[in-house]
């Protein structure tokens, strides 16, 4: 990164710390929308892929916000359609790894993401306080957090009946190490799970 | 033969049958499959979602618990912990200063040695080649084989198979005499992690899916992921009222086909487990006119 | 003694600003040697250059050395002037005190005592330059044209008009190229065959060009004016004297399924056939690989049926010598077949089609007579979609260049799809439409304003078949990057143009070089867009780079040009820039000890073995010895040279370890005077 | 006490490199003035004892270079000189020079910029290791 692009030792633009923090280079794409075209999920995005790059290539500082509070990074499933076809190698991914990383940090998530966020804290707890996710505690733990309490009510004895849910945990032995690699990931930015 | 096994988190729970069909098929050929050592979750779609370090911590745990084994190759069922497993031990590998990193807060040096295999990987190499004369009742069905995401990409990391029209799955149901069909949505995202929160979305992807293969007259979806299988089997409510329409064909792991096709007991399979029943509409004979089933095939199992 | 004449340019301002040049002037008049030094405001100007001649003949200078420009911009004029006054041009030399001094530094002290440095070391070199004499050597007037496209028939026309004689060399069956598989030309819509066919009966007859279809090249050796080319012409298995091209054995070849080259794969030829009916020339070739003789032993239709007995299913390969004076290569280009993209099929659906196969669709001669059908069903599309750029800017498939045709050949085919078919529906998906040309953004405008075709600016991420309709998945970038999904008929790709198969190895065995497309590389991408690195082989067409028809033909007259112009001298004249290997007394008669790790390291072959012979024919060693003709003046045997027994001329050992000792100590010259 | 102005002696072929630094000139991109050049036609020209002898005769540094691998003019003049650098710098090192005195580039003639900013490196680099004097006294003692 050039360094005229730095000011005071943070990146310019979130283009830049998306280069520097990933090394995906937004700057690639020229925009033939490959990505859009086959996201499964283009529709239902506030921006498909492509225009997401697009707003970060300008490095304007409002679109660049609107791209930080956007549904699409949330939404996005990381399927990977996009670089398995991107004519430019562009890490779309990653670089929404990146974004939703980002967002959390500066608190500018998309209220419509209210929910898969809610979901991926509460099975990142589950995973914290057990080693492993424990199916039962992440449903109730996402229900109280969500407020969907009636949310698959109907699916739950079925699977119970099926095999599916334990009702008690499993707890590995290691789970000291676990609560040590929550705390120096977290130390290291990144969201804070839990 | 002894082979190290990661289950991941979903066998031990809503894809129990994944596992239990697992063991036996593997069983069957004589292959061995213990478990990692105290495994952890892999951290999914959540942990890189959210903390980029945190999602390589947690599978190189794992890692470095197989290693610390002994394990050399470690089979890996579940299509995301595999694909997850897969990119760190190739991240860590590719950067020396974050395998360090990493190293370091797992409190384990890693070497990152242990191959990592999907179960089609473990089918093809070691369970496939020692049951060709097994198979009691040819799985004489047409079915869609559904490969998902995670699987084949990122491809040049992974190197599996064929990136858009993927064949490892397809030639093994052709060995257990099966008849895969060719169909478009062999790759395609059924929604995988927005499951729980963002369930109308999987409805609709998990649906296209369905329709593809209905249209094309697939007996049953073969699924190596159990994410794909909650999402076409558990979600299948929203698949239907996605596309409005109702589809009734069964989704079943590639172990449980040749399982069947051994004639393992569908119980120890599993397969009462399943959300949607395992039923076939048609004889096998008129499914597979192409090729003539034995007389003692089941129409029913 | 050496008497040696400096003379300092100040090129105006441009080193006169930065450097002193009246003191580099008064510093290098007290090198030892130097009997004459001066400055001047342009030295290149003619009273410049005046001074030169002048001193030369009033100081009696051994040598001259002009602190200037570059010498690869001026070295030409000064040592010209030298000769004119009677000085071997070759006791010149410059020292570069302008791109290297004045216009990188700043004013200053040190860039004045640079400069001196700079003239110091040269006045050192050119103390121990020798004469040297321009070598000559004769020039074989026939050309070699290898391919039998547009560019190739241009090039052996213009060159055989000029009245020298050409030998073309072609691969396939027939000469005519891609271009004889066109339908109709962007961006005047004429008919290819229409305008080529009348070129390719020309050089057929045409009593300067003999033309070897079915063949190529098995080696080239030589040199500018001097090349030796062996020519296999693989076996026909016809006699092409006596056949009459009647086509009796072709109608009734036995084996007649097999994808015609020529259709593109979507017409059908028997085994003995002619590529296509205009074909030049019209003889037929056996493809023993689909023969039924030559699989199973019998058969022999196609020999009971002719008329004149030409079939020869015993003949061989041949090889066929020549000399030749200068190549023209013109060997065109491929395409990327559908099967080239797993994302639309991995070539899977028979009606996604390439650019190629769409040129036949549409021919009046093609497998449908010029109709638009589809080839799973022979339905006609009511819908196609045309995607550009398939494979082409696209690094992740190792094509990062713009293959340049395709914008203009897709709105083409779009159109001729709207005229064909009423009602039909033609979209294009594209990145960018260039179309630089004349009337060619023209004729894009026309595609879109009065045919109505449909242009999507987006790229397709996927094409999958569903109940006999394809399945486009698009987006329109211009609309926000928004999903666009077409139920098409028929998809046609605008395939990345390459380079040949083989074009790596025939560019080897050519001496060219290739870029990392393996496209041959011109000499200068400006100022030498048809010449090669190797003097003597010109290209034209597509073999260089993706090229349409006018630039091809464009190119192919520039090719030719140049060899006549070649062919215009009856020798040639060569800088004496080469190496040798030295001589001297008995008993040692040379320092060369025989190693001829010269040889291995030469690129051109220019080094030979000479034997030293006593008067009664006795062997007393093998020597090395360079062939003037072949050697180009690299030096790289000199590098590898244990004895230091091989040396470069105008860059000997001597002139270069002087020049880097004059270089390190500086003398009191510099201090300034 | 005025900084250490390093003498750099650049071995470069006429084709590529001497036609970047051509190219500098013509762009007007400024660059240290610490380093002249002899032109050679081809880097497989260059004798990698010239490059002692520049030690010998109190070069601070040197920089050989050439075409980019596949682009000479002479079609494997560079690769000639890119394997003998390597057998050479083994060799550098036995003696014990510092390798990272010798700046080996591939500059092109379009790579004008290139030129000014290899200079400039080398410069540095060689500005940092301070002069060098050891090969000389050596040399000039009759040791080599």
């Amino acid at each position: 990164m050039s360094t005229e692009a730095r000011h005071n030792g943070i990146p310019a633009t979130l283009a830049d710390g998306i280069l520097e923090n990933t090394g995906v280079p937004v700057a690639k794409c020229y925009q033939c929308g490959k990505c859009s075209a086959g996201c499964p999920l283009a529709a239902d995005m506030d921006y498909p892929p492509s225009l997401i790059l697009r707003m970060l290539q300008t490095g304007d500082a409002g679109l660049e916000e609107k791209v930080l509070r956007s549904y699409t990074i949330w939404v996005c499933l990381t399927c990977e359609t996009c670089i398995a076809r991107c004519p430019m190698e562009i890490e779309i991914p990653k670089m929404m790894d990146y974004l939703r990383q980002e967002s959390l940090r500066r608190g500018t998530t998309n209220p419509r993401a209210r929910d898969i966020i809610r979901f991926h804290r509460s099975f990142l707890d589950s995973i914290k306080f057990t080693g492993r996710l424990y199916e039962m505690g992440l449903v109730v733990d996402y229900k109280a957090r969500s407020l969907h309490l009636l949310q698959d009510v109907h699916l739950a004895p079925k699977m119970y009946l099926k095999g599916h849910l334990h009702i008690l945990p499993e707890l590995i032995k290691g789970l000291p190490l676990m609560r040590r690699i929550f705390s120096k990931t977290s130390r290291r930015g990144g969201e804070a799970a839990g | 033969m002894k082979l190290g096994f990661y289950p991941g988190c979903s066998l031990e729970g809503s894809a129990r049958e994944y596992a239990e069909s697992v063991i036996a098929v593997a069983g069957e050929a004589g292959v061995d499959l213990e478990q990692v050592p105290d495994w952890n979750c892999c951290g999914a779609t959540a942990a890189h979602n959210m903390n980029r370090n945190l999602s390589l911590a947690l599978p190189a745990r794992i890692l470095a618990k197989a290693e610390a084994a002994g394990m050399k190759e470690i089979v890996v069922p579940c299509a995301a912990c595999y694909n997850r497993l897969s990119v760190t031990r190739h991240e860590l590998l590719e950067n020396e200063s974050l395998r360090r990193e990493i190293s370091a807060t797992i409190e384990y040096d890693l070497r990152c040695d242990a191959e990592i295999l999907n179960v089609l990987q473990m089918l093809d190499r070691h369970v496939m080649p020692a049951i060709g004369d097994k198979i009691r009742v040819p799985f004489a069905r047409r079915v869609a084989c559904y490969y998902g995401c995670l699987l084949v990409r990122p491809h040049k990391i992974l190197k599996f198979d064929r990136l858009e029209d993927p064949q490892s799955m397809d030639a093994i149901i052709r060995k257990i005499g099966g008849d895969p069909l060719d169909w478009a949505f062999k790759t395609e995202c059924c929604g995988a992690g927005l499951s729980v929160s963002a369930t109308p979305l999987v409805g609709k992807l998990s649906g296209r899916i369905l329709d593809d293969a209905s249209i094309r007259g697939a007996e049953a979806v073969i699924v190596a992921c159990p994410m794909c299988h909650s999402n076409l089997d558990m979600r299948r409510p929203h698949c239907d009222k996605a596309m409005k329409k109702h589809y009734t064909m069964p989704v079943l792991y590639i172990t449980q086909a040749i399982g069947l096709a051994l004639g393992i007991d569908p119980k120890t399979l599993g397969l009462h487990r399943h959300m949607v029943p395992v039923k076939f509409e048609k004889h096998p004979a008129d499914a597979a006119s192409a090729r003539p089933a034995p007389p003692d095939a089941v129409k029913e199992v | 003694m050496s008497r040696i004449g400096v003379f300092i340019c100040h090129c105006g301002e441009n080193i006169g600003a930065t450097v002193d040049c009246e003191r580099v002037a008064r510093a290098c008049a007290g090198i030892p040697g130097v009997v004459h030094s001066v400055d001047y405001k342009y030295m290149c100007s003619d009273p410049g250059q005046n001074m030169i001649k002048d001193a030369i003949r009033d100081h009696n200078l051994t040598g001259v050395v002009v602190g200037a420009c570059s010498p690869r911009m001026h070295e030409p004029t000064f040592r010209r002037a030298c000769e004119e006054a009677g000085l071997n041009p070759f006791l010149c030399e410059m020292a570069n005190i302008r791109e290297h001094c004045s216009w990188v530094h700043e004013k200053s002290e040190v860039t004045t005592e640079k400069a001196i440095d700079l003239v110091r070391v040269i006045v050192e070199k050119v103390r121990r330059n020798k004469p040297l004499f321009p070598i000559k050597v004769p020039v074989t007037k026939t050309a070699l044209v290898l391919g039998g496209g547009i560019a190739g028939i241009q090039a052996a026309l213009d060159i055989a008009n000029a009245g020298h004689k050409v030998i073309m060399v072609e691969r396939s069956p027939s000469i005519g190229g891609h271009m004889s598989q066109l339908s109709e030309t962007f961006p005047t819509l004429d008919c290819s065959q229409c305008i080529l066919t009348p070129r390719m009966v020309e050089v057929a007859r045409h009593p300067n060009i003999t033309l070897h279809t079915y063949s190529e090249i098995e080696s080239l050796d030589g040199f500018i004016g001097n090349f030796k080319v062996k020519i296999r012409k693989k076996a026909r298995s016809v006699d092409e004297k006596l056949c009459t091209g009647c086509g009796l054995c072709t109608q009734k070849c036995p084996t007649k399924k097999i994808p015609s080259e020529f259709d593109a794969g979507l017409g059908m030829r028997s085994a003995i056939y002619v590529p296509f009916p205009q074909a030049v020339p019209n003889k037929p070739v056996i493809d023993r690989l689909h023969c039924t003789f030559f699989l199973k032993g019998k058969c022999r239709l196609c020999e009971k049926v002719c008329p004149t007995q030409a079939i020869r299913f015993d003949q061989e390969d041949t090889i066929v010598e020549a000399d030749i004076g200068a190549v023209v290569l013109a060997t065109g280009f491929d395409i990327k077949h559908a099967d080239f993209f797993p994302e639309y099929g991995y070539g899977a659906y028979k009606d996604v089609i390439d650019g190629l196969q769409f040129e036949r669709l549409a021919s009046a001669s093609g497998p449908t007579l010029g109709e638009i059908r589809r080839p799973s069903d022979g339905r006609k599309p009511e819908t196609v979609v045309f995607i550009a750029c398939a494979g082409s800017r696209d690094p992740a498939k190792g094509i990062e260049y713009c293959s340049k045709i395709c914008c203009m050949y897709t709105a083409k085919h779009a159109m001729l799809y709207r005229h064909k078919v009423h009602g039909g529906k033609a979209y294009i998906f594209y990145m960018d439409i260039r179309a630089g040309g004349k009337m060619y953004e023209e004729f894009v405008r026309r595609a879109i304003e009065e045919d109505g075709v449909r242009y999507v600016r987006g790229r397709v991420s996927r094409v999958y078949e569903r109940e006999g309709k394809l399945i486009v998945q698009g987006a329109d970038t211009l609309l926000g990057a928004q999903p666009v999904e077409i139920e098409a008929d028929m998809v046609v790709l605008a395939t990345a143009a390459v380079a040949n198969d083989g074009a790596e190895e025939l560019a080897q065995k050519m001496h060219v070089s290739y870029d990392a497309y393996k496209f041959f590389a011109e000499a200068h991408p400006k100022l030498k867009p048809v010449e090669t690195n190797t003097a003597g082989i010109f290209l034209a067409g597509a073999c260089q780079a993706p090229k349409d028809i006018p630039e091809s033909v464009a190119q192919a007259s520039g090719a030719a040009a140049k060899v006549s112009a070649l062919f215009s001298q009856d020798e040639l004249t060569r800088e004496p820039v080469i190496a040798v290997v030295n001589r001297c007394a008995p008993p040692l008669y040379s320092t060369c000890v025989g190693c001829f790790l010269c040889q291995a390291a030469c690129p051109y072959q220019a080094i030979e073995k000479e034997e030293i012979r006593a008067r009664d024919g006795n062997l007393i060693k093998t020597v090395a010895k360079v062939n003037p003709g072949l050697c180009q003046g690299c030096g790289t045997c000199v590098a590898v040279c244990r004895t230091k027994a091989i040396d470069l001329q105008g860059f000997s050992n001597e002139q270069v370890f002087a020049e880097v000792m004059a270089l390190l100590n500086r003398s009191e010259a510099n201090a300034g005077i | 006490m005025p900084e250490f102005e390093p003498r750099i002696v650049a071995f470069v072929c006429n084709w590529c490199t001497y036609a970047g630094a051509d190219l500098t000139g013509t762009s007007r991109i400024k660059y240290s003035p610490n380093v002249e050049v002899i032109r050679f036609p081809c880097t497989g020209r260059i004798d990698f004892m010239l490059l002692l002898k520049a030690f010998a005769e109190g070069a601070d540094g040197i920089i050989v270079s050439g075409c980019h691998p596949n682009d000479c003019h002479y079609t494997s003049g560079n690769f000639h000189a890119r394997r003998r650098w390597i057998l050479f710098r083994g060799l550098l090192d036995f003696m014990g020079i510092d390798v990272r005195r010798v700046q080996f580039s591939w500059v092109s003639a379009a790579e004008g910029a290139k030129w000014a900013d290899v200079v400039n490196t080398t410069v540095e680099a060689v500005r940092k290791l301070g002069p060098y004097d050891n090969y000389r006294q050596i040399a000039r003692s009759g040791g080599v």
